[in-house]
């Protein structure tokens, strides 16, 4: 091709791209929707695996709606996890409820979530005992996060 | 539940989307904040109720507490605008 | 299920490319970070199609993640632009004298009911809104050590979960405190990172 | 299947579009156009009964929310 | 082990003398004799040495040790017939040796020499495509496996050439005055090695050495398969001089041009590797 | 009772630990990345930022730049932060947490370069920002692909032969890490290098090897 002044060869005009700072965030964006697009045309072929770990199980008729996975207090209860024999007491912080929200399922069966966000339920279940480790590292970044922004802000004094 | 009253019910459910979807286009559409702020109004009205007939309440009451919030600190940078 | 996954996905990626070709359009920087925004909607909207509690448990780190990384980023756009200084108050609308101690005192109520990261993040848009309309005395330094020992407090927890399994109990009830403090403690501070005549 | 659903896709695509192309392209616009999508996302988790994560991303979109409203208000003083 | 590495110290610098020597003949310079390098290390194993004082001092005492044992290390999972992927997270870890040692120092020659080293960092790329083709193949990255497959196969240099031209590559932009060399191009001095003197640039000359040659003796392993002692010598030797020649000729590229060749043969060999992956699965 | 389904790639597996669902491994492989971070954590906490020599061209006037303390010491927070959670992202043996500690690599990054008031360093600061967020997407997008095709988030069950995980997730998966860790995007990242504090601002770049290094180790498994 033509060398022009000020232009130079497509590598170097290439290459003036990618020095951009400002282009960085665009250069990814582009990169993303091409590798989407792909994926697009690959999306027939994906199979919904219907053998799930923690399966949703619906019964409208429980006060724990949507999230009634049976058990008794202090007693266990059935949960799919990926590996049951490394928490030796799984299940029983799903069928724990505490007596605030015992008093409120027994009288209403419309706070199934608020019921099970309080401590037990199969989510908390979950993200404490079977998959704690992901919390670990999730509550670390937002201290992470939450120092640097303090740090900024407070830099100016 | 009897057959006539399942069907009433749809009937409503399909209503209640179409409210919600018609508060979307407006809201997309809408040029002026405040009319973009009614529009989202309008998606929250045809929503709680697919939430309450789900059997949510407690979602349903928390999701309406929280939505005026969102709104009131949207409004703060609206008024600026509009002077 | 299987067609609805597809269809779902189908839906998402489409979002994708076009929100990422807005992304490629887009020059101004804060305009950018609005953009992260909605990319953070379409991150869980892929988690929440798989549709099972496990996939519920994996949206609220996806949430913080999200949150905290926006937190960060802004406030990196506030000191490069060098806008450090507290705009005048611009809005006072009645509202937001009347409002706040019920709404707030709802929230927070409720927040503290749920424990864990639900709760901390109700309870922190209650506290946040109470900052926003009343004002806010300077407690910058208490609510950040609390929320210091609350991620100490989770970490013992979770040693209890992994050591010690046959106290799950206390593992739960310490953990649903320690992170519901956490979490709402590092939200009211965005509240109060308002800026002001006594920070 | 379930009529949210589709409506959640529906909102999603049509919102992710107003925010990625708002009209006056001021940030306020795109800032009130970020919350179509969600009650997109929300309708979707609702239609696979994710309630707690719902509620959880309302609160969350919030805060999120008031961060940038933040650092807009800021930018709008400058 | 410690025979091993004494060896391929002493075969790389001879290397490093003749890269030279290759240069200067074809430039019509006389150039130095080849083992001025073992030479240059000696001496500098006796001269005076200092820390500057601007110097993160911890950092840049052991930049110098970390480069040594990486190099080391990586002869002896050659030797051993480890895993290659081991092999190439060396090869990554050395960026952050160069990075390091430019960064340390607080000498502003020494921070170019860093930048351009981080920026430069797209040349890592092709080594994953490389290792990618190569389990395509042979279905195992235990060099063991991969010398069996290729014992019963033929060398991988006919199955995988595009993978062989990506390794070629990568070698090249770790050889003194090469194209792709911009961290240590003559306007910045000596680049990141500019404040190492004295025993520091002896250990820094005695890791490069492993370096080249552990680079060299992969690709024949990779690609040939096993060979004898001599003939691999000699393959190395000859690999070695046709590196030699396109230093020699080819002026070297402005540093964001480096980033982009190195991307784009990159982006081929990507190319290559999806296909293969798709005909082969 | 844990075994490795596939040992020819990175060789043998030396232990594990068990925290119920995620079960974290060490192979030859992985414990010599571990080492690695190990090692340059250690230097970290140990060493002291050098003083910066700049030239002021045209003139033979030169002038070095001090970190301050307090600078210095959120500086080596943010770095022993950043080297945690590689740490954590090498040993880790689930994708999902795998991809929440590459995450936390990429605000740690954020955070090291951030203390600086130069504009350039922040503004670079912020780009990168910009980017490891948006890498959330194809992040935990591919995560949830896998979850959803597989029914597993284990990397015991996907490594085995009998769960073929889909080719995007794993594009995803890479394009994600290479968005946290900037691979190819170096750009940004060496304007972010130009920061005083080499020990510290190394780890930005130890990090983000390390990650694309266990990266590849998990697609080419899986």
């Amino acid at each position: 091709m033509k060398r022009r002044e000020g232009r130079g060869t497509r590598i170097s005009r290439i290459s003036r791209t990618i020095s951009e700072l400002e282009n960085l965030a665009g250069l990814y964006a582009v990169l993303f929707i091409a590798v989407t697009l792909i994926g697009a045309f690959t999306l027939p072929s994906l199979l919904y695996q219907e053998d799930q770990l923690y399966p949703k199980t619906i019964d409208t008729n429980s006060s724990l709606n949507p999230y009634e996975r049976g058990g008794t207090p202090f007693n266990t209860t059935e949960v799919r996890a990926q590996y049951p024999e490394n928490s030796p007491y799984l299940g029983y912080v799903t069928a724990y409820l505490t007596p605030v929200t015992r008093f409120i399922a027994d009288h209403t069966p419309y706070l199934g979530t608020t019921i099970v966000a309080h401590p037990g339920g199969i989510i908390d279940e979950i993200l404490y005992n079977t998959r704690g480790l992901d919390t670990v590292a999730e509550t670390s970044i937002l201290f992470v996060a939450f120092a640097i922004a303090a740090h900024l802000f407070r830099r100016e004094d | 539940m009897q057959e006539g009253e399942t069907k009433m019910i749809e009937a409503l459910l399909y209503a209640f989307a179409g409210i919600a979807l018609i508060g979307t286009v407006s809201a997309a559409s809408m040029r002026d904040p405040f009319d973009k702020l009614i529009g989202i109004g309008v998606i929250a009205a045809g929503v709680l109720p697919l939430v309450v007939y789900r059997g949510y309440l407690d979602v349903a009451v928390a999701v309406a507490l929280i939505v005026p919030v969102t709104t009131i600190i949207v409004l703060l940078v609206c008024r600026r605008d509009a002077r | 299920m299987e067609e609805i996954y597809i269809l779902g996905l189908l839906a998402v990626f489409l979002s994708i490319v076009i929100g990422f070709w807005a992304l490629v359009k887009e020059e101004d920087d804060l305009h950018r970070i609005l953009l992260t925004d909605l990319a953070e909607i379409l991150a869980l909207a892929l988690i929440a199609l798989v549709a099972t509690d496990l996939a519920e448990a994996l949206i609220l780190p996806g949430l913080v993640v999200g949150i905290s990384e926006l937190m960060a980023i802004s406030e990196v756009f506030l000191v490069r632009e060098g806008l450090t200084r507290q705009p005048e108050r611009m809005l006072h609308i009645e509202v937001m004298d009347s409002a706040p101690a019920i709404l707030a005192l709802a929230l927070i109520g409720y927040g503290v009911l749920l424990s864990g990261f639900s709760g901390g993040a109700v309870a922190g848009i209650g506290v946040i809104f109470y900052f926003i309309c009343k004002g806010h005395d300077e407690r910058f330094a208490i609510f950040e050590v609390l929320s210091g020992y609350a991620w100490v407090m989770w970490i013992v927890a979770f040693f209890i979960f992994v050591l010690v399994p046959q106290y799950w109990f206390f593992g739960v009830l310490i953990a649903g405190a320690a992170i519901l403090l956490k979490v709402a403690g590092k939200m009211s501070l965005v509240g109060t990172m308002r800026g002001g005549a006594n920070v | 299947m379930s009529v949210e659903f589709f409506l959640g896709i529906a909102i999603l695509v049509i919102g992710t579009a107003a925010a990625a192309f708002p009209r006056p392209k001021t940030y306020l616009t795109r800032l009130i156009n970020l919350e179509i999508p969600a009650w997109g996302l929300l309708l979707i988790m609702l239609s696979f009964d994710e309630t707690l994560a719902l509620l959880t991303f309302i609160a969350v979109t919030a805060i999120s929310t008031f961060v940038i409203v933040r650092v807009v208000e800021r930018r709008g003083a400058a | 082990m410690i025979d091993y590495l004494i060896f391929g110290t002493i075969i790389g610098l001879l290397f490093h003398g003749i890269h030279r020597k290759v240069i200067a003949r074809i430039q019509g310079r006389p150039g130095p004799p080849i083992w001025q390098e073992i030479l240059h290390t000696l001496k500098f194993s006796f001269k005076q040495t200092w820390i500057p004082k601007t110097a993160s001092q911890t950092l840049f005492v052991w930049v110098v040790l970390v480069a040594i044992g990486i190099w080391s290390a990586a002869l002896i999972v050659l030797v051993t017939e480890g895993s290659i992927l081991l092999l190439f997270g060396i090869y990554m870890l050395h960026k952050i040796v160069e990075h390091g040692m430019g960064l340390s120092s607080g000498s502003p020659y020494g921070k170019f020499g860093a930048i351009r080293s981080v920026m430069s960092a797209a040349s890592e790329l092709p080594l994953f495509a490389t290792v990618g083709a190569i389990y395509l193949f042979t279905g195992s990255l235990l060099l063991t496996d991969i010398l069996a497959w290729q014992s019963a196969h033929g060398p991988l240099l006919i199955f995988a050439f595009p993978a062989a031209v990506a390794l070629y590559v990568v070698i090249l932009s770790k050889m003194h005055y090469s194209p792709f060399a911009i961290i240590e191009s003559k306007e910045i001095v000596s680049g990141n090695m500019t404040e190492h003197f004295g025993v520091w640039r002896a250990g820094l000359e005695v890791a490069f050495a492993l370096k080249t040659y552990v680079l060299l003796f992969a690709f024949v392993l990779l690609f040939l398969g096993p060979l004898p002692l001599w003939l691999v010598l000699a393959v190395m030797l000859l690999l070695l001089l046709s590196l030699s020649f396109i230093c020699a000729f080819c002026p070297m590229l402005s540093p964001y041009d480096t980033v982009t060749m190195q991307s784009l043969t990159m982006g081929i060999v990507a190319v290559y590797i999806v296909i293969v992956g798709v005909i082969l699965a | 009772m844990f075994e490795l389904p596939v040992t020819t790639i990175e060789g043998p597996e030396i232990f594990v630990i068990e925290f119920g669902d995620i079960v974290n491994y060490f192979t030859v492989y992985t414990a010599a990345l571990f080492t690695f971070a190990l090692l340059f954590t250690i230097l970290v906490i140990i060493s002291r930022p050098e003083r910066q020599v700049d030239i002021a061209f045209g003139g033979d006037a030169f002038y070095t730049k001090d970190v301050t303390p307090a600078q210095m010491k959120f500086q080596r927070f943010m770095a022993l932060a950043c080297g945690l959670a590689t740490l954590g992202a090498m040993m880790s043996g689930d994708v999902f947490n795998f991809t929440l500690f590459t995450s936390m690599v990429g605000i740690t990054n954020i955070g090291i370069v951030a203390a600086y008031k130069y504009k350039h360093v922040l503004n670079a600061a912020f780009q990168y920002g910009i980017v490891a967020m948006i890498a959330t997407v194809p992040l935990f997008g591919s995560a949830a692909i896998i979850l959803a095709t597989t029914g597993t988030l284990s990397m015991w069950e996907l490594f085995g032969s009998t769960i073929a995980v889909p080719l995007i997730a794993k594009i995803f998966l890479v394009l994600g890490v290479m968005g946290e860790g900037m691979a190819p995007f170096y750009v940004a990242k060496a304007e972010i290098t130009r920061a005083p504090g080499a020990p510290y601002v190394l780890m930005i770049h130890v990090s983000s090897l390390l990650l694309f290094l266990r990266v590849v180790e998990i697609v080419i498994s899986m």
